[in-house]
């Protein structure tokens, strides 16, 4: 049903225009590109035949791109749940009127402003069994202390995890923070009164109340590891051997070393619809949502 | 303390609270608080004293231990003397030409992320929506795969390699995030004040101008925190559509810590990377006080 | 000075008809109140008068134009929120100002505007407060101030004395009044305070359920409702209804019921009835004449259940086979509670309602 | 008249490897030209930017690439000028080892000026962890070396100081190959894609053979940096890395002599194959008359004689040319430039064989192999698909 | 049940001294009433009663207890809140039972007290819509059902009331006043309404300025305020106020001014007077006697400037040189704007304050 709507604002129009050229030029035009790319022959430079599905059968055949998937999603759910639930508790935490508040946000920020090149690598370091902490504890005595993950095939991948949760659950702090700083003090004070504990404020009322923040740090997160690549490379290089590929660093190894731009595009696009397919029901309950509580 | 808090218990203990009293909740707090920066700062840790060993030192592998023969040359080398292939001043060189991208590319990029989220929470204009699900959608693609076509596209209109490409570049980057999160701050806002602005004859800029970004400022400390953090750290783009003369201060730190097959100086690359990260570093320390809280607060009733 | 005419107005929120097919017609200039119990759409109706919500059906004139989708901005309305919506970043005086700032009114207007204002509305010493830091009643004050600075054509407000005290709202009822007359606005006034509603309308429209029941002056309202729900919702206490019927007695109508017989001949019946006839009498708590009616033919005997001191009354409640009748008393006799007393019934201002359909007779 | 004006990309940022450009950079300016120094890190990305210049209308006047088969798309594109004038002049033919000229020359033009010569596949090892393990000899046979291995891990040191990553998984299977397989075989399976000789025991035997080496490493190698590696061996922490020569520039970081700190063989015995890789630089198509004028001057300086033999003793490279001045040069790259001497030693390095996705195939296979339970036989019959090209 | 004793209560926000040293003493299972000009600290007090602000001197005391520093939860205590405060995320049944789901409250008891106080706030159909999707009464009344479902000992009532229409407000209060008696809590209620306040207070304090001016019954404060400015406050309208002298005259005082002069020798001064004496009298309107003044001795003629018809009865506005004076008319006779008419004062209920202090004398 087409619903009449008011007039909105010509200026309205005019304010989205660079929203417009960025989105026709830059992306839809990337996307479309991109998706020619994927069914050419392109190496190092686009090609402009047509050679049908074959970068996908390739891509399809290749082993290492299905483990990079099957990667991604492991990593994906617990890099996204820990920067969540880590990245709320280090707000909730820090709004209890701390002392030393402005350096512990920025202890936690810190992370996010560093090259991952070089943290990456201490934390290779720090993890690495012979370097690290595992050795740390063999000298205090504690010889069967065991923490090998990163050379460990099946284990490597969380160790990723655990560094990109440390750059990235800061950001999510500061996020919920300007949530959380947002919430009107009489729903505390009511809280307060009905005698609910705090913790308790913060996950039944506060926390679905941060539901625009919660939803944002979701995208952003969502959005990071889909594209997870510098701490990968730096830390284990998506080794050993592939146990810690991502789709990422498979397309820029195609995009760049191996110059089979055809095969990253096809990667690219599986990777974006497979990434729609996953949020295209997300916003479609979202929004049917909305529409009935509006 | 009150007398009679220790033989009675059930009189709650008279205490003027902002004294900061040493409850179990509180030790709580700090207790979390503490563990959780002791494992944030781990690798800061490392990455501090290893920048203050010589390389012998780190040779020997010995990563937690404190420095024997502490040494500040890594820093003023990773400063203003490491070697970049023939240029060896250091990551220092590209500094302004870091603030000359930053700036205006952190404030355009904003700007337009905020503008796009308020028209899309409150405005709502026809095909907006499809445009920002395109644009979300943008979001997932790797910037790398972007780079080619964007290239064509700022060569065509002449600015390829210029400070200008540059900032519509991390522009277009930013758009994504900076839309989302300011169209979701927006939709938490009451619609009421919108409504109340409308009422008052007040138009699209108006509102945004006078009202919206006034109420704006946790989001945008944190849009800030993220575009100024992202477009520092960058070197890819910088790299490529910067040009030779604007080539930010990162390209160098990569030249200094990214080498494949040169020998490697740790010491140096630890200095050179938390130099670098100077800048953001102090945003966040400075960014605290914008983190007001109940900025909509006394606004509506109910 | 515009006219607003509403013409089958039908409004959805979330999947519920809130109004459904309202028509309204008030005229230019005119002070119009509304009135209806609590979440029978007014404040919607004033929201879409203002093109805040978008209408499913129906049409929206103003000042003559089908305004039905215009911009709220080309409306020329003031409108006072319910929930105030202060801009709360702004302090009193910038929440006030800001409109006519908007609208490039030049600044010594706009101070005159404001001082006025905000003397009118006791704000003078509030002006560089944030709202955060004001109190509701206070806060309720920025937002009338904020509307009434517009000195729009059509002015909307939504309950904007509720939370003032009853000196300060009769000094601002008359000061409306005065602003009213003065501007010669068109003014939509929602209020539940029937002493505001009585001294400020012009007209009056009691609403439910998005419908609107009678339009029509006050005192054609408070003396002869349209049906039984104008009649109990108006007037405190509401209205005393007895249930019975009437019917023909030589020559003589009359009201019965198994305790009450009351004669309703000279009542003007819209249409003439005939035979016997289920319904309604309603009788004010003023005409209910208590204590006095012991040697009255009509009297009839109650126990009395409660008494409430007002100040300048009392309000004696009575009751009556079951029945819960209110009565004011003005003097001071004395009336003690659990005691038997009678009263009868002044017939002068009475209404009958059909038993059915619930209309006035 | 103005200096020409030369713009070159290229990825050599640490500190050797700057003082190595330096000479080529002094060298031109000497010439009468004007070096413009555009280092970027990390091969890769060095690469996307020149292609990413050219695209933009940008391009440096030069630009570094590995000496392979990476440029070929740019030579099919029309992209790149070529240096035939300089490569006459040069008597190029003559001077350079012919899997060099295999690399550089497409369609009988010469595309690209060398400038140096990496041997990816360098034996180090620690002369305190030999002694320590009582060995006293350089290995003469793989199973000398293997035995030399063992003796190593038997005295409490890691015997390969090995980093688990994809390309030094590929480097050290290389080695192996090229030792255990012979040459031969070698360019069978990687020059000639030859299926039969993918799939034959030999080649198996490789695999197996290669695998042994897993005994050798310690727990710490997967992810490990080369220079990490390299670390184990200055320290005496472990016997011998297979690395490429760049390596010497970390045990000259440490002050430690070659010959004397520590050793370096390029293969087992004297007739061991020597892979060649290395690097050049290719010169973006210009129509621009003073660029091209610069693109030649640069061509001719960069492989003369005395520039190159500046360039390699600081890259810890070798010269593409054998005429040169050996002193300035260590005693690995002596020994290398030696070697380079007799032609049936050298092997080309498999990028100059196959193209950059080829290889990154095969890497991703041995990767696997590597690391994971993988038998022989399954590698094997991965390996061949991925060199048929699928 | 729980009193609550204020002691020397001082509270600043925001650098302004808000309540300057308040005492107040509720006995257990009072029903007090808190009435004040908007702004003057009521919300702020009984804020500070729940232990939600931080006061900077004096004690507060609740069932005997010392809690000036109690946590909010450990103080016994339901308050609605002016601003409603509803968790904008549940929907309205667990906006009222999210606390005593925290305190443990069996299933079924939680269950009995949602239905009995949403069938009391006639929130029945609402239970399952989220605050945002309510009208702004509805609001209100969830917020009073989030409170009363508590059951506290001592419940606070922020002008609980302010948004409901009047027969809604008419049935909460009867309602009220039955849970008050039910429970025996102690309440304590702010309102703007004075009929609400008259009818609900066992006892009423007005307060000013953070200051409680008057504590006593309803009947006591309006017949006998102790200062001009609880005179005026109460009452709608106010008060009409004479200034003038009082003096002795041959055994009787006599209270004179220019126009007037009234015989208050029956008037129980609290000291003796002696001499001339400036003072203030005050006359409630209802003892204004217009129209039927002509014969008495005392009575003085005016102009009606404004009538306004209430329903039940009509404030006449006459402007008595200058001076405004209201009265209430009861009966029917015709009184026309503009004309003269006569007045006289009933002196059995009227005040006399000190000139100089204001207060009663
Ligand atoms: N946060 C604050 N900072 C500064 N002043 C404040 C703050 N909150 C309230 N005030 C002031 O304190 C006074 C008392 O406020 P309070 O809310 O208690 O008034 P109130 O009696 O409840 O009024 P109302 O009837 O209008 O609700 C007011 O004058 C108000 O302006
Ligand atoms: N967003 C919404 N979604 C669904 N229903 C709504 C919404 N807003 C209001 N309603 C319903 O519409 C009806 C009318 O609401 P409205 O606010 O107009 O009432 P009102 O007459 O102003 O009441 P009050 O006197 O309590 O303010 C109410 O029953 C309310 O529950
Ligand atoms: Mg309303
Ligand atoms: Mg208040």
């Amino acid at each position: 049903m087409v619903k009449k709507r008011q007039n909105v604002s010509f200026a309205a129009y005019v304010a989205i225009l660079p929203m417009a050229l960025t989105v026709l030029l830059a992306y839809l035009g990337t996307m479309l590109w991109t998706a020619r790319v994927s069914v050419s022959s392109s190496r190092t430079f686009p090609a402009s035949d047509f050679v049908g599905a074959s970068q996908y059968i390739r891509l399809f055949n290749n082993e290492r791109w299905l483990l990079s998937l099957q990667n991604v999603a492991v990593y994906g759910v617990l890099f996204i749940a820990a920067c969540l639930i880590i990245g709320f508790l280090l707000a909730v935490f820090i709004d209890q009127k701390v002392m030393a508040e402005g350096a512990l946000r920025t202890v936690f920020l810190y992370p996010y402003a560093m090259s991952f090149v070089a943290t990456g690598l201490i934390w290779q370091w720090i993890l690495n069994p012979e370097l690290g902490i595992q050795e740390v504890l063999h000298k205090l005595g504690w010889t069967e202390a065991q923490f090998d993950w990163i050379v460990d095939q099946d284990m490597a991948i969380y160790t990723i995890v655990i560094a990109t949760v440390w750059q990235a659950s800061g950001l999510v702090m500061a996020l919920m923070l300007s949530g959380l700083r947002g919430v009107d003090e009489e729903i505390w004070k009511a809280a307060r009164i009905d005698g609910i504990p705090r913790w308790r404020v913060y996950l039944s009322i506060v926390l679905p109340m941060l539901g625009a923040s919660v939803s944002t740090a979701f995208v952003l997160l969502f959005v990071m590891v889909v594209k997870v690549f510098d701490a990968v490379v730096a830390m284990t290089q998506g080794g050993p051997g592939t146990a810690s590929e991502v789709p990422a660093k498979f397309i820029m190894d195609y995009l760049f070393g191996r110059a089979n731009i055809g095969l990253a595009s096809a990667a690219s696009i599986v990777l974006l619809l497979t990434v729609l397919a996953i949020v295209a029901p997300l916003y479609f309950v979202r929004n049917r949502r909305a529409a009935l509580g509006a | 303390m009150h007398p009679n808090a220790a033989n009675d218990a059930s009189i709650p203990t008279p205490r003027p609270r902002r004294s900061g009293a040493w409850t179990p909740a509180r030790i709580g707090v700090y207790g979390f608080l503490i563990v959780a920066a002791l494992f944030f700062l781990l690798p800061l840790y490392v990455m501090l004293i290893t920048s203050v060993k010589p390389m012998e030192e780190i040779r020997l592998g010995t990563l937690f231990a404190l420095p024997q023969n502490f040494t500040l040359e890594p820093w003023v080398q990773a400063w203003s003397s490491a070697c970049t292939g023939l240029e060896c001043n250091g990551i220092k060189g590209g500094f302004w030409n870091s603030v000359a991208i930053v700036v205006p590319s952190t404030i355009l990029s904003i700007a337009i992320g905020a503008v796009n989220g308020y028209a899309l929470s409150f405005w709502r204009p026809r095909g907006a929506g499809f445009l920002f699900a395109i644009l979300m959608m943008g979001a997932f693609i790797p910037v790398q795969v972007m780079i080619y076509p964007l290239v064509r596209v700022l060569a065509a209109v002449d600015l390829f390699s210029s400070l200008p490409g540059i900032i519509i570049i991390h522009t277009i980057f930013g758009m994504p995030v900076m839309t989302l999160l300011f169209r979701n701050y927006y939709a938490a806002l009451p619609l009421e004040l919108f409504k109340a602005a409308r009422i008052d004859g007040g138009g699209f800029w108006r509102i945004f101008l006078q009202l919206m970004l006034p109420m704006s400022t946790p989001v945008i400390v944190v849009a800030v925190i993220m575009q100024v953090t992202g477009i520092w750290n960058d070197f890819l783009l910088g790299l490529v559509f910067a040009g030779s003369e604007h080539l930010p201060m990162t390209v160098q730190l990569n030249n200094i810590i990214n080498t494949t097959t040169g020998e490697r100086l740790y010491n140096v690359n630890m200095a050179a990377t938390i130099l670098t990260s100077v800048v953001p570093l102090a945003l966040y320390f400075i960014s605290g006080r914008w983190f007001v809280r109940g900025i909509a607060s006394g606004a509506v009733k109910g | 000075m515009s006219n607003v005419a509403i013409r089958n107005l039908q409004i959805q929120l979330g999947g519920n008809k809130v109004i459904e097919s309202l028509n309204l017609d008030v005229k230019a200039g005119e002070f119009v109140v509304l009135l209806g119990p609590s979440g029978c759409g007014k404040s919607t109706l004033l929201h879409s008068i203002a093109g805040l919500i978008d209408t499913s059906a129906g049409q929206i004139e103003i000042g003559g134009k089908d305004m039905t989708w215009a911009d709220p901005k080309d409306r020329g309305i003031a409108l006072v929120f319910q929930s105030y919506a202060l801009y709360p970043t702004m302090n009193v005086e910038s929440n006030m100002s800001f409109g006519l700032r908007i609208n490039g009114t030049p600044k010594a207007e706009i101070a005159r505007r404001v001082s006025r204002a905000s003397e009118m509305l006791q704000l003078g010493p509030l002006l560089k407060r944030k709202p955060a830091n004001l109190s509701g009643g206070q806060r309720q004050r920025v937002a009338i101030g904020r509307a009434i600075v517009r000195e729009a054509d059509v002015m909307l407000f939504d309950e904007p004395l509720s939370n003032l005290d009853a000196k300060l709202r009769t000094e601002l009822r008359r000061e409306l009044k005065q602003l009213h007359k003065q501007l010669g606005a068109t003014m939509i006034y929602v209020t539940h305070d029937q002493v505001e509603a009585m001294t400020l309308a012009q007209r009056m429209a009691v609403m439910k359920g998005g419908v609107v029941q009678q339009f029509d002056t006050p005192d054609v309202i408070y003396n002869t409702p349209a049906n039984l729900f104008v009649a109990t919702f108006l007037g405190s206490p509401g209205m005393n209804l007895f249930k019975g019927e009437v019917e023909q007695q030589g020559g003589r109508t009359i009201f019965k019921n198994e305790h009450l017989s009351v004669d309703v001949t000279d009542y003007p019946f819209q249409q003439p009835l005939t035979g016997k006839h289920a319904c309604v009498l309603g009788v004010r708590p003023e005409d209910i004449d208590v204590g006095h009616g012991d040697g009255v033919g009509q009297a009839v005997r109650a126990s009395v259940s409660l008494i409430e001191a007002m100040g300048a009354h009392r309000v004696v409640w009575l009751d009556f086979h079951g029945t819960q009748v209110a009565g004011i008393v003005q003097d001071q006799q004395p009336i003690e509670p659990e005691k038997e007393i009678s009263f009868s019934i002044r017939t002068n201002r009475i209404s009958l309602f059909d038993g059915a359909s619930e209309q006035r007779l | 008249q103005a200096p020409l004006k030369a713009t070159v990309i290229h990825w050599w940022t640490s500190g050797g490897e700057s003082a190595a450009v330096k000479q080529f950079a002094e060298a031109y300016n000497k010439a009468g030209g004007q070096w413009v120094d555009q280092a970027v890190a990390g091969a890769d990305q060095s690469r996307a930017t020149t292609i990413n210049r050219i695209v933009g209308g940008n391009a440096p006047t030069a630009a570094q690439f590995n000496t392979s088969k990476q440029f070929r798309d740019f030579v099919e594109q029309g992209l790149l000028n070529n240096v035939d004038d300089v490569a006459i002049a040069g008597k190029w033919d003559q001077i350079m080892p012919p899997s060099i000229l295999q690399a550089i020359k497409i369609n009988g033009h010469f595309y690209a000026a060398p400038v140096n010569i990496h041997m990816p596949a360098w034996f180090f090892y620690s002369k305190a962890a030999y002694k320590k393990a009582g060995i006293t000899n350089e290995p003469q046979t793989w199973e000398e070396f293997l035995a030399q291995l063992a003796k190593l891990k038997a005295a409490g040191v890691v015997p390969l100081a090995f980093g688990g990553q994809v390309w030094q998984e590929k480097i050290t299977f290389d080695a192996i190959f090229a030792m255990v397989g012979g040459s031969d075989l070698y360019l069978k399976v990687y020059r000639d894609r030859d299926q039969k000789a993918v799939m034959s025991p030999q080649f198996k035997q490789v695999l197996v053979e290669f695998k042994k080496l897993k005994a050798f490493v310690d727990a710490g190698s997967p992810g490990r940096n080369w220079n990490d590696a390299t670390a184990l061996v200055v320290q005496g922490k472990a016997g011998v890395q297979i690395m490429g020569d760049w390596a010497k520039g970390e045990f000259a970081a440490a002050k430690q002599v070659a010959g004397k700190d520590f050793g370096c063989y390029p293969g087992f015995g004297p007739k061991a194959p020597y892979i060649v890789a290395g690097d050049a630089f290719v010169f973006p198509k210009t129509n621009d008359a003073n660029a091209i004028k610069a693109q030649k001057l640069l061509a001719n300086v960069v492989t003369s004689p005395a520039a190159q033999v500046a360039f390699a003793a600081r890259k810890g490279a070798i010269p593409i040319r054998g005429d040169v001045d050996e002193s300035q040069l260590d005693i690995c790259a002596r020994q290398g430039l030696a070697i380079m001497k007799d032609k049936t030693r050298q092997l080309p390095n498999t990028e100059m064989l196959a193209t950059p996705d080829t290889t990154g195939a095969l890497q991703d296979v041995l990767t696997s192999y590597w690391n994971k339970n993988q038998s022989a036989d399954d590698a094997q019959k991965a390996f061949a698909r991925a060199i048929k090209g699928e």
